[in-house]
């Protein structure tokens, strides 16, 4: 796997666009509920997305959109289905924490911390049953890594050799509560040896370092030898949610961050004789274009039929 | 009278019993630093300090099961399992432990637990955090379940509660947390196991919970002007329920309807229509009804929400329908 | 034709699920090499081998989500927990995953999972082993439940729950494990959603689960040397509920009485009362009765458990006072 | 603490004789359901318990027994309790799996594998509130360890500096399966460390060590250092209950193990200069005298009143 790396600043920067764009909609009050913003977080979905095959399966969680854009997901009926339009990929009915596409191989997002881990081990031990050399990634948080349903995880993809990667955001924050107030141990990385496999820590903000990562934990899956923990030191630049006044940190935290942005740091490389400044702003303002008329697509979309809310409880 | 909100009488609550009671304290996910993830603890770090209120891991398991082990050995702990939907993590330490084990050691062990929990309910956050689940909590022995409609009584219901040597499984409602009302400062206890007559009426009985409670009063004024004097009665304990008080209703009224926002196959109203059957059946003039959302999971959004659930419409409706 | 268990007849369900479709597996606590805790998988290891039949950890949360991951992925894994009574440590992967992965993703994924468990109600092994939890997984969009009452209904049901396309809770009886019966062999398919009529009868309705149909029966003989003649229903699958059945039945019979091992408060007799009141009460000459144990945790040894669960005697005598 | 090695070998011999008799009664069908035997594990209890006061706080399991001896509880109302008697200590209610005295600091055991570690941390929550520098004891197995309830215990244990001890008795079988089909990592101490507290390996079988291990870990807690883990590697002689056909393993792993028997090893230390062999014989006589009365006393113990379960759902 050797992704091109405008190709990762791209998709990079399609996610930069979509959730300074959701803000902007929030902030206007043009989104219904929570937006769970994964701004400063692109390299991580992006950086593991750019090693996996579209037969490959994702697990994500309540902060999905990046995952999604990651994976591959269709950006419009992705934002449609983010207001809870009837053009949205699940007809409006999973909303801001629940999108998936299984032909890109994305089996959900979800409203409960930690229940992707397991789900995301189901998918390996298919793919192992399989036996086609598909893996499955769970995305977590570090804080869904203080559950029980993470070292569950751990354990029982180790014993198995399953093809999984456990990939946690270290983000420093679950919600309001810092990651030290909860924990003894800085790094989840450190978690793994105890349970058999094999736990790195990467620069999550480096999207070059986290495919190669990833890329390493994909082969050694693909080929029988079982799951990795990849802990991705990051940082959510919004609060939990929109509108979080954020006062459990300080703003030289948060500048400190900030002047390590992902795309800024990916930009400096390809400037350096891959791409030049005026390529990567072409793509910049049609990036940002293309999400504005997502946006538009989903505020012009109707409102779901609300009688559909009584098909589909169960499967034919 | 001062007016207080739903959710700041609850935070009055816990503060009055931790001021009273320094064996008190309260554990979860962000209640501590950040005063609640709905602001439903704030000021209580600084009140009481982080030995007494602390933040938890994200671990539902250990924060029910913190709870149990303190409270067999001597603290009150109130821990908050942040929505109802996430009990499938932690109902083990609820209805295992918690409420079996003054009752395994022949009563050596009390359980002064509280176990605060909410649902978002009509709020539009969809699946994961819209569930109301007190039909599992109440069919367990040993467990007391309480949800509050008003805030006076959420109050009161929350100063009874930690007070309890037993158990208990406090439900907010989200979507009340601001909801107002004028009442007096101070020392309010509200017995578990008391129902409330919100309203007289004589022709036809309405159990409401939560949510439910003013728009069942909304649809019984709308009704009156029809010549339709409705009864409301709101448990606000669910168990162990105040049936007499509902029996009574229905031996003058002779017809019921049960109100919910939770779902009916084996819910709340299956539990009050039984009852009623059971006890009351020769006063009763028409079978027992229930009205509650449809039986699907909840999706994403007020639209589908305001489709789904009762309002006072829907109520009005089916106490027509009832006595025609 | 060959006689078989109730155990045996769910070994051959599975063993001939698991030849027909190679996507069927078999997951649990010393399910493959032991054959299960209680034999109910003997033999499945070395028929299907270790990819297929496999040991998990004690991690029930896992165990149930590997199934759900399976499931939305191609297989049909059928995953044991072992006790009911554990499902406050998976309920989460049950009800906010499986139950709801469908409906959420607007159909996008099917959920062919099977939770294979069990009670131990009435073998003496206490509190954490002896309960019925039918009503928690009742109340819960999505789920489909059974409960076979006798060796071919559980073969006929484990059959047709393996092939369901949708999650199917599977509530074996270990004190029902060594009975008997004869049958036929090879494909036996009972659809989920259809009640057996065990006995037919006009003086009254019993709607027994589990093991209490045998007790039904045995009382209704007892009843018929007097001349009343009792109609028994086995609902068979507790999730959707065969209303139409019983509904058919107590319109003929007037009177109706619903006998379980769980327990009454929020549980299945409740269930069952408000809709035959809801349906049926034009035809009801008296209140719909709920016999079950009383609502207590489930203290250890034979000797409680007798004196706790309704039996032929306790059964026919509630028969006469509801006729009465 | 400085136990007497004598009075350690007492202690063990009490379990011994305990576990073996009943053995006996549950082959003469006079047990009432199952038996989750100790024999074999008795340094286990024993040694950690030699580490604690009356004041400190113990959980036990299904497989309870030993702990309760060792901390303490009467053998009469235990005994009588296994046999689900009236003059149990839970009036025959909790029966094999479920004993406590509050007076001794025995918080009972479990049906529910795992779930005695929240509750151990929750009493160690009470001990650090109330600071008196009492501490509180998990017991578990191996098995257990896989569940989540012990990562989750693990982390806000150390996070929070309880004063606990997490004492895992690794007797290499959950049920009728081995740890290691269940793990890819044979060290539950191993897991220690990525959550912030310290995981020791101790000689399960070797009473002496166990003590001393506890001693330290029993200081550290007192001290306000927090929770220490401690693996206790031993073997469970018999069966996961009794009747258990023991496929699962060889009879030479057993003679291995029954080679290495925790009360010979200490026998021979003793009889080193310690206290002579007429001695033990006779402790072992008035033990074996003293167990047996104990069933003696069970099996002529009234059932219950079976009304009585009526009683005490709720505390008044
Ligand atoms: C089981 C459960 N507990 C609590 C919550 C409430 N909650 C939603 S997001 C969140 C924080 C998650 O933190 P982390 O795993 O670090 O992910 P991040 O939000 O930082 O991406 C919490 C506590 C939940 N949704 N589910
Ligand atoms: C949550 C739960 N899962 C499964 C069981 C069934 N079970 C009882 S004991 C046991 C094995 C426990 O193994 P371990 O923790 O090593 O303790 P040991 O029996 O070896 O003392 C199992 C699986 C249970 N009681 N509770
Ligand atoms: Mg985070
Ligand atoms: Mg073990």
């Amino acid at each position: 796997m050797n992704p091109d790396p405008l190709d990762l600043w791209r998709r990079m920067m399609l996610i930069r666009q979509c959730e300074a764009q959701l803000n902007d909609a929030f902030a206007k009050n043009l989104f219904p509920g929570y937006i769970h913003s994964y701004l400063g977080q692109e390299a991580c979905a992006v950086g593991v997305c750019a090693a996996l095959e579209d037969s490959d399966w994702i697990v994500s969680t309540h902060r999905g959109r990046g995952h999604y854009l990651a994976k591959g997901m269709a950006l419009k009926p992705m934002m449609a289905e983010m207001f809870g339009r009837a053009t949205g990929i699940c007809g409006g009915r999973g909303g801001e924490m629940h999108a998936a596409d299984p032909t890109k191989g994305i089996l959900g997002g979800n409203g409960i911390v930690g229940a992707g881990m397991p789900i995301a081990a189901g998918a390996a031990l298919s793919a192992q049953v399989e036996g086609k050399g598909r893996v499955a990634v769970a995305f977590f948080g570090e804080g869904a890594s203080n559950n029980g349903s993470f070292a569950e995880t751990m354990n029982a993809a180790a014993a198995w050799s399953l093809p999984l990667l456990m990939v946690c955001e270290n983000n420093l924050y679950a919600e309001m509560t810092p990651f030290a107030d909860t924990s003894a141990a800085p790094d989840i990385a450190a978690r793994a040896t105890g349970y058999g496999l094999p736990g790195e820590i990467v620069d999550g903000n480096d999207v070059l370092a986290v495919t190669e990562a990833a890329t390493r934990a994909v082969e050694r899956a693909r080929s029988g030898k079982g799951p990795t923990l990849l802990e991705l030191k990051t940082y959510r630049w919004g609060g939990h949610f929109e509108g979080d006044p954020k006062a459990y940190r300080s703003r030289e935290e948060e500048v400190e961050w900030m002047d390590r942005c992902p795309l800024r740091c990916l930009r400096e490389v390809l400037l350096d004789g891959r791409a030049d400044a005026a390529t990567l702003d072409t793509i910049e303002a049609e990036l940002t274009e293309e999400v504005a008329a997502a946006i538009r697509f989903a505020l012009d979309s109707p409102e779901p039929e609300p009688s559909s809310a009584l098909a589909k409880v169960f499967a034919a | 009278m001062p007016t207080r909100t739903y959710c700041w009488a609850l935070i009055d609550a816990i503060r009055e019993e931790m001021e009273r009671d320094p064996s008190v304290m309260l554990l979860g996910e962000d209640v501590a630093a950040a005063g609640g993830a709905f602001g439903g603890s704030r000021g209580l770090l600084d009140a009481f300090g982080p030995i007494r209120v602390r933040d938890t891991p994200i671990s539902e398991e250990i924060i029910a099961g913190l709870g149990v082990g303190a409270a067999m050995t001597g603290l009150r702990p109130v821990v908050e399992i942040m929505f109802m939907d996430f009990f499938g993590l932690c109902l083990d330490q609820i209805f295992n432990q918690a409420a079996k084990t003054h009752y395994i050691y022949d009563g050596m062990f009390r359980m002064p637990l509280v176990v605060r929990t909410s649902t978002a309910v009509e709020m539009g956050i969809g699946p994961h955090h819209s569930q109301l689940l007190e039909a599992w909590v109440g069919h367990v022995p040993g467990l007391k379940v309480v949800m509050p409609a008003t805030p006076r009584d959420a109050k009161g219901l929350m100063k009874a509660a930690i007070r309890d040597d037993n158990p208990v499984i406090f439900i907010e409602h989200l979507a009340l947390h601001r909801m107002k009302e004028e009442f007096e400062d101070g020392e309010i206890l509200i017995p578990l196991g008391q129902a409330a007559i919100r309203r007289p009426g004589r022709d036809v009985t309405i159990v409401a919970t939560g949510l439910m409670v003013a728009r069942a009063l909304e649809a019984a004024e709308t009704l009156s002007a029809d010549g339709i004097e409705v009864e409301v009665i709101d448990p606000r304990t669910i168990s162990p329920l105040d049936i007499d008080t509902i029996l009574e209703s229905v031996r003058r009224t002779n017809r019921a309807l049960v109100v919910t926002s939770s779902l009916k196959p084996f819910g709340f109203g299956s539990e009050v229509s039984a009852e009623i059957t059971e006890k009351a059946f020769f006063h009763l003039d028409a079978p027992v009804r229930r009205l509650t959302p449809p039986f699907t999971p909840m999706p994403f959004g007020k639209g589908f929400e305001a489709f789904l659930h009762p309002d006072a419409t829907s109520i009005a409706a089916e106490v027509r329908s009832l006595l025609a």
